[in-house]
């Protein structure tokens, strides 16, 4: 309750893309490692990895695996949106460049999902 | 808990990541048609000085980037500060760069798995 | 509006949110409210304001969980059927009920070289300036703030971060950097560089959604970030 | 809370008020006074956040050339308070503007708003004779006040903010001041303050009216603590009135705050509830007339109404185009829009509402009074403006005058040394500041509310001496009254209720004086006007009131006006001079 009225009651779109950017680095961060650990398998045990990689026909791991690309996605225009705001000589359609930004991560990473089904 | 230096570290490795993270991607999008195996992976990858540069600088970059990332999140959310705030960046850094490390020099040219 | 009695729950330092029935009033604001409560329900309610025109910036609190002065803002605007809640600023010592200390803002308003740096004095004549030079133009944008604390309430990196210098602090930074008259470039830019300084804010932007006055900290502080990315490479600092 | 419990405190320089006049004093003192001098700052709010001079609109009086002189300035001001002004001050304050608005600008960093060529640019108020009025938009007093409040917060002078002054204390013999009681309203403790020398700047505040435009922290507590003091105070009827305040009920503080004075200039119109407009009924300028004129038409105009259910007049603006209105007047036009009137499309009540205090301690032109090491400045000091205050003159007169009493302090302190305070007015200040703690503790609101009726109707802007009798009578009751209302005391941590109590105190106190003066005034002139003696009065003669209080009784008294530069009728202009410099609009 408290914690819905604090989003709520800060949920312009601004800070919705500033906690957006935020979670998804947070996220990303949390599953590099893992992402890293897998790819190391491939030089102690590459049957693993190979036994890991089949996995990506399951659906769940395609979505999960959709998620982390949409992460990236999300996160990377998010920064460059966070980039250009800061460093491009200032101009008051941020709202409209954040806005975008989001929607043209939506759609690659849809492309993305798209193409592996 | 952002000092300039530490800004425009995390904003010169975004910008690096950028075109690598697009090139991942379409690395990505194009490999997975068909499925995807370790062999396929490898048979890219192995032996390609380019590719342990694109994948090396990624790593750096992204330990460099995660790291002060994490930093600040773990200063603004869990009210970390002073020392423990430092070698936590560093931890976090390094882990990421080894871990970087390891998988490209795996995917690149360690020995193990003949092409 | 047909409610004659309003639900007012006042959120009291130590989480005891006290609720009073208030009549309701045609044009009554949120600090009419408070002042309602402390001259008729309870006399020991503590709050803070000066003008009451929205001029000295001294009346902001936290209504129902958003930062805004209390003194121009109508009731109807910020009502909830008929309850409204109301507390203490945000990211500030509570002094009692709904008055802060304010210190920690204006210690940050000077930290960050807010404060005019000149060489002229009273024996000199009056320097012109171009009002429609772009600096200029930059440096009113932000001329107007009241400092009311409203953005350093709003604003979530302040609350995680206790050494950052908040929106408004830099805001006045970035004004005195385009000031023709203010000669502290080297200076403002190092207090702005430091690690309370500008490239803490994430640009969540909710300074600049709620400033009362329609300043914008957000796009202040991201001239700063310009700058210092500048002289960053410049200077190699 | 026993006598014991006074926290004591001492130093050098102590500035009661953080107005234009406090913290130039503040400034000037670090400036001129010894190295190692400690200077404090005590302040009802907190530095900078209170107080008037923070909600100047309109500007800034300063002669700067382009045809206008601090001769005319200095006539302009004569004329304007009817001859009334101690004419060394009034020239002092146009004189020193001068140097304070470069001061402003050049040193503490105020920006004010320029010509198309870069340099100052300036307006007319009414009742000027040049474009002189420099200013920041229409919110001239935020940028002074914060430029200066960033200067004083940088400098590190000794804050103690929502401190309240209750009492002076002078030394044993009385001659002078040893030092300041007050209160510290954050924990509710006492703290006796020692100084070698105190400049009192708490900026007067004629809140005593149902309508008024000062911040609230101003009551009148300065000039109520001069009075026990024995100090004298002159012009003390002199109460200015603005035309044109917000009416909007009596259960919001937004009542009597001020609509400005361009809405008039500019061809605002001022329209009765029979939808008429009626200023020209009483002044050929119409709704351009100066502020005391208007104010009376208005006045006038709701007395011949007399329906409680129509109390106001409205000012009109709409036939001027809203979006021309909403363009020119932005921040107007968002603060009423705010407590829920259009003022661009629609019409706004308005009510004549209290806005300046004229009279003050009496002070010489170095800002000294007759007790030593008590300075006063800024709106606490009377004799600058007369009878009258012209737009734009205030702020100047507390910048000019703060930055005087700095100077003088920081000389005199040398010479000064911390004085032994008398015990027993120590113990007296005491015992009244905590009286409402040992009553029962009832509502001071309804107290207030009477105080403020009684003084709107009886000594406002209209007088006569029956009103005015039935004023002091009313007054005595309230007071009394108040003797009777206590205050909670379980906790005095920021009690508002407390000092709700000692506010009111102040103010009745305060009204008092200004009814026994406006008794003895029998005649007109610039703020204060008798329907019983419409007649200004011989100029050459012109006295002013001088009010004290000797043991318990407050006494008036008259002294002639010295004509030390400038006689009646004449003029320090050249003869050739043209009589306004001001296009006609
Ligand atoms: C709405 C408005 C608009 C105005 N517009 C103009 C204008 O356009 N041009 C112009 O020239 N003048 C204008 N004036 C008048 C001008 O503001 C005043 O003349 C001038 O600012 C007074 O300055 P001051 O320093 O004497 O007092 P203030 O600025 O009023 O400061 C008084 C200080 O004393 C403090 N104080 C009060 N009591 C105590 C106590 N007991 N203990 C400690 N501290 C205390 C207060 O908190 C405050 O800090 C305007 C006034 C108002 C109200
Ligand atoms: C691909 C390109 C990327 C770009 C352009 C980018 C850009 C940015 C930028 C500009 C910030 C600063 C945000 C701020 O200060 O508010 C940031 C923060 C962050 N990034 Fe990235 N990033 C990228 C990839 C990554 C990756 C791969 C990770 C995974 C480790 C990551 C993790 C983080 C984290 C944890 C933060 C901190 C978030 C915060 O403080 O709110 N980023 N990123
Ligand atoms: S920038 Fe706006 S919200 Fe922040 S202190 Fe200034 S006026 Fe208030
Ligand atoms: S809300 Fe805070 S994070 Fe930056 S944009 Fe404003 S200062
Ligand atoms: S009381 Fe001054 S801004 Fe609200």
């Amino acid at each position: 309750m408290k914690a819905a009225s604090g989003i709520t009651s800060r949920a312009h779109p601004l800070w919705l893309a500033y906690i957006l950017h935020r979670l998804s680095g947070l996220a990303l961060a949390l599953f590099l490692p893992l992402h890293l650990w897998v790819l190391a398998l491939a030089m102690t045990d590459p049957e693993r990895l190979d036994g890991f990689l089949n996995l990506t026909e399951a659906g769940a791991v395609k979505l999960a695996e959709f998620g982390l690309v949409f992460l990236l996605a999300v996160h990377m225009f998010g920064g460059l949106r966070l980039m250009a705001m800061e460093w491009l000589p200032w101009s008051t359609s941020q709202k409209t460049l954040a806005a975008s930004a989001a929607a043209i991560s939506f759609l690659i990473s849809l492309l993305f999902f798209l193409k592996a089904i | 808990m952002l000092n300039l230096r530490l800004y425009m570290l995390q904003r010169i490795t975004a910008i690096l990541m950028a075109p690598l993270v697009l090139g991942h991607l379409a690395v990505m999008i194009y490999a997975i048609q068909g499925g995807l195996s370790a062999a396929e992976v490898l048979s890219r990858t192995q032996g390609s000085f380019l590719w342990l540069l694109f994948y090396g600088t990624f790593a750096v970059a992204v330990a460099i980037h995660g790291a002060i990332g994490l930093r600040a999140i773990v200063h603004e959310w869990g009210g970390l500060k002073g020392v423990a705030l430092d070698v936590f960046m560093w931890v976090v850094g390094f882990s990421l760069f080894t871990l970087g490390a390891r998988a490209v020099w795996a995917v690149t040219f360690a020995k193990g798995l003949g092409a | 509006m047909t409610n004659d009695v309003l639900k007012v729950t006042i959120e009291r330092s130590a989480d005891v949110p006290d609720v009073f029935e208030v009549p309701a009033f045609e044009s009554q604001t949120v600090l009419d409210v408070v002042s309602w409560i402390q001259q008729n329900a309870d006399p020991t309610l503590s709050y803070r304001f000066a003008c009451r025109v929205g001029m000295c910036g001294s009346c902001a609190m936290m209504v129902n969980g958003v930062p805004r002065w209390t003194c121009r803002t109508h009731i109807n605007k910020v009502l909830d059927g008929n309850e409204i809640t109301i507390g203490p600023l945000r990211n500030l010592p509570v002094i009692k009920d709904l008055a802060v200390d304010m210190d920690p803002f204006f210690d940050k308003w000077v930290s960050a070289e807010g404060v005019h740096h000149g060489t002229l004095t009273r024996v000199d004549p009056i320097a012109p300036v171009d009002e429609d030079s772009a600096a200029r133009v930059e440096a009113n944008a932000g001329i107007e703030c009241i400092n009311c604390s409203v953005c350093y309430a709003a604003c979530d990196t302040v609350t995680g971060n206790p050494e950052y210098l908040g929106p408004a602090a830099l805001q006045r930074a970035w004004t005195l950097l385009n000031d023709a008259k203010d000669e502290g470039r080297v200076a403002i830019l190092d207090a702005v560089s430091g690690s309370g300084g500008c490239h803490n804010c994430h640009s969540m932007g909710s300074c600049t959604a709620y400033c009362p006055n329609d300043l914008d900290p957000m796009s202040a502080i991201a001239g700063l970030k310009r700058e210092t990315a500048k002289s960053f490479f410049k200077r190699g600092r | 809370m026993r006598l014991s419990d006074i926290e004591r405190h001492d130093t050098d320089i102590l500035i009661l008020g953080t107005g234009g006049a406090g913290l130039f004093a503040a400034l000037h003192a670090q400036q001129s006074a010894p190295k190692g001098t400690k200077i404090t700052i005590a302040v009802k709010g907190l530095i900078g956040k209170c107080g008037c001079t923070r909600m100047v609109q309109g500007g800034y009086n300063v002669a700067l050339g382009g045809g206008d002189t601090v001769e005319r300035h200095f006539m302009d001001t004569i004329q304007g308070g009817k001859w009334l002004p101690n004419q060394d001050m009034a020239w002092r304050l146009c004189e020193q503007a001068v140097v304070r608005i470069r001061e402003l600008e050049n040193e503490v960093g105020c920006f004010f708003d320029r010509n198309s060529d870069g340099s100052l640019h300036q307006k007319a108020f009414a009742g000027q004779t040049a474009d002189r009025t420099v200013h920041k938009g229409d919110l001239t007093g935020i940028e002074i006040i914060n430029r200066l409040m960033e200067k004083v917060l940088a400098s590190g002078v000794e804050k103690l903010q929502e401190h309240r002054a209750v009492g002076l204390i002078p030394t044993k013999d009385g001659s002078a001041l040893a030092g300041v009681l007050m209160i510290d309203m954050r924990t509710g403790g006492f703290k006796l303050v020692r100084s070698k020398t105190v400049l009192m700047s708490t900026g007067g505040g004629p809140t005593m009216y149902k309508y008024h435009t000062p911040s609230g922290d101003k009551t009148m507590d300065g000039l109520a603590m001069a009075l026990r003091a024995g100090l004298k105070l002159r012009d003390m009827e002199m109460v200015q009135f603005h035309p044109t305040g917000l009416l909007a009920g009596d259960h919001t503080r937004m009542t009597g705050t001020v609509l400005e004075e361009g809405l008039r200039g500019s061809g605002g119109q001022l329209i009765n509830h029979n939808d008429q407009r009626f200023m020209f009924d009483y002044d050929g300028k119409g709704e351009r007339a100066t502020r005391d004129v208007v104010s009376r038409g208005i006045y006038a105009e709701m007395r011949k109404n007399n329906n409680p259910e129509q109390e106001g007049v409205f000012i009109s603006m709409s036939h001027l185009g809203p979006e021309f209105v909403r363009k020119k007047f932005k921040g107007m036009v968002n603060r009423c829009a705010d407590s829920g009137f259009d003022l661009a499309a629609g019409k706004v009540e308005v009510v004549p509402t209290a806005h300046y205090f004229m009279g003050g301690v009496v002070v010489d032109v170095d800002t000294r009074t007759a007790m030593e090491g008590l300075y006063v400045a800024g709106e606490d000091a009377g004799g600058a403006h007369g009878s009258n205050r012209l737009g734009g003159n205030g702020v100047a007169n507390s910048t000019v005058y703060g930055g005087i009493a700095g100077d003088t302090m920081g000389a005199d302190v040398g010479k000064m040394h911390l004085r032994e305070p008398d015990e027993n007015v120590l113990a007296a200040e005491f015992a009244r500041a905590i009286y409402p703690l040992s009553k029962k503790p009832d509502l001071v609101l309804p107290l207030r509310k009477k105080l403020q009726d009684l003084m709107w109707e009886e000594v406002g802007v209209m007088r006569t001496e029956a009103g005015m009798k039935r004023g002091l009578t009313g007054i005595a009751n309230v007071s009394d009254a108040l003797m009777d209302v206590g205050v909670d005391d379980s906790n005095l941590a920021f009690n508002l209720t407390w000092h709700d109590w000692l506010n009111l105190r102040s103010l009745c106190d305060i009204s008092e004086v200004i009814t026994k003066a406006g008794i003895t005034r029998k005649n007109s002139r610039g703020a204060h006007f008798r329907e019983d003696f419409p007649e200004p009065g011989t100029m050459e003669s012109s006295e002013f009131t001088v009010a004290q209080q000797i043991g318990s009784e407050v006494t008036v008294t008259r002294e002639p006006v010295q004509f030390s530069i400038v006689r009646p009728g004449e003029t320090i202009l050249p003869k050739d001079a043209p009589e306004t410099l001001v296009a006609a609009q």
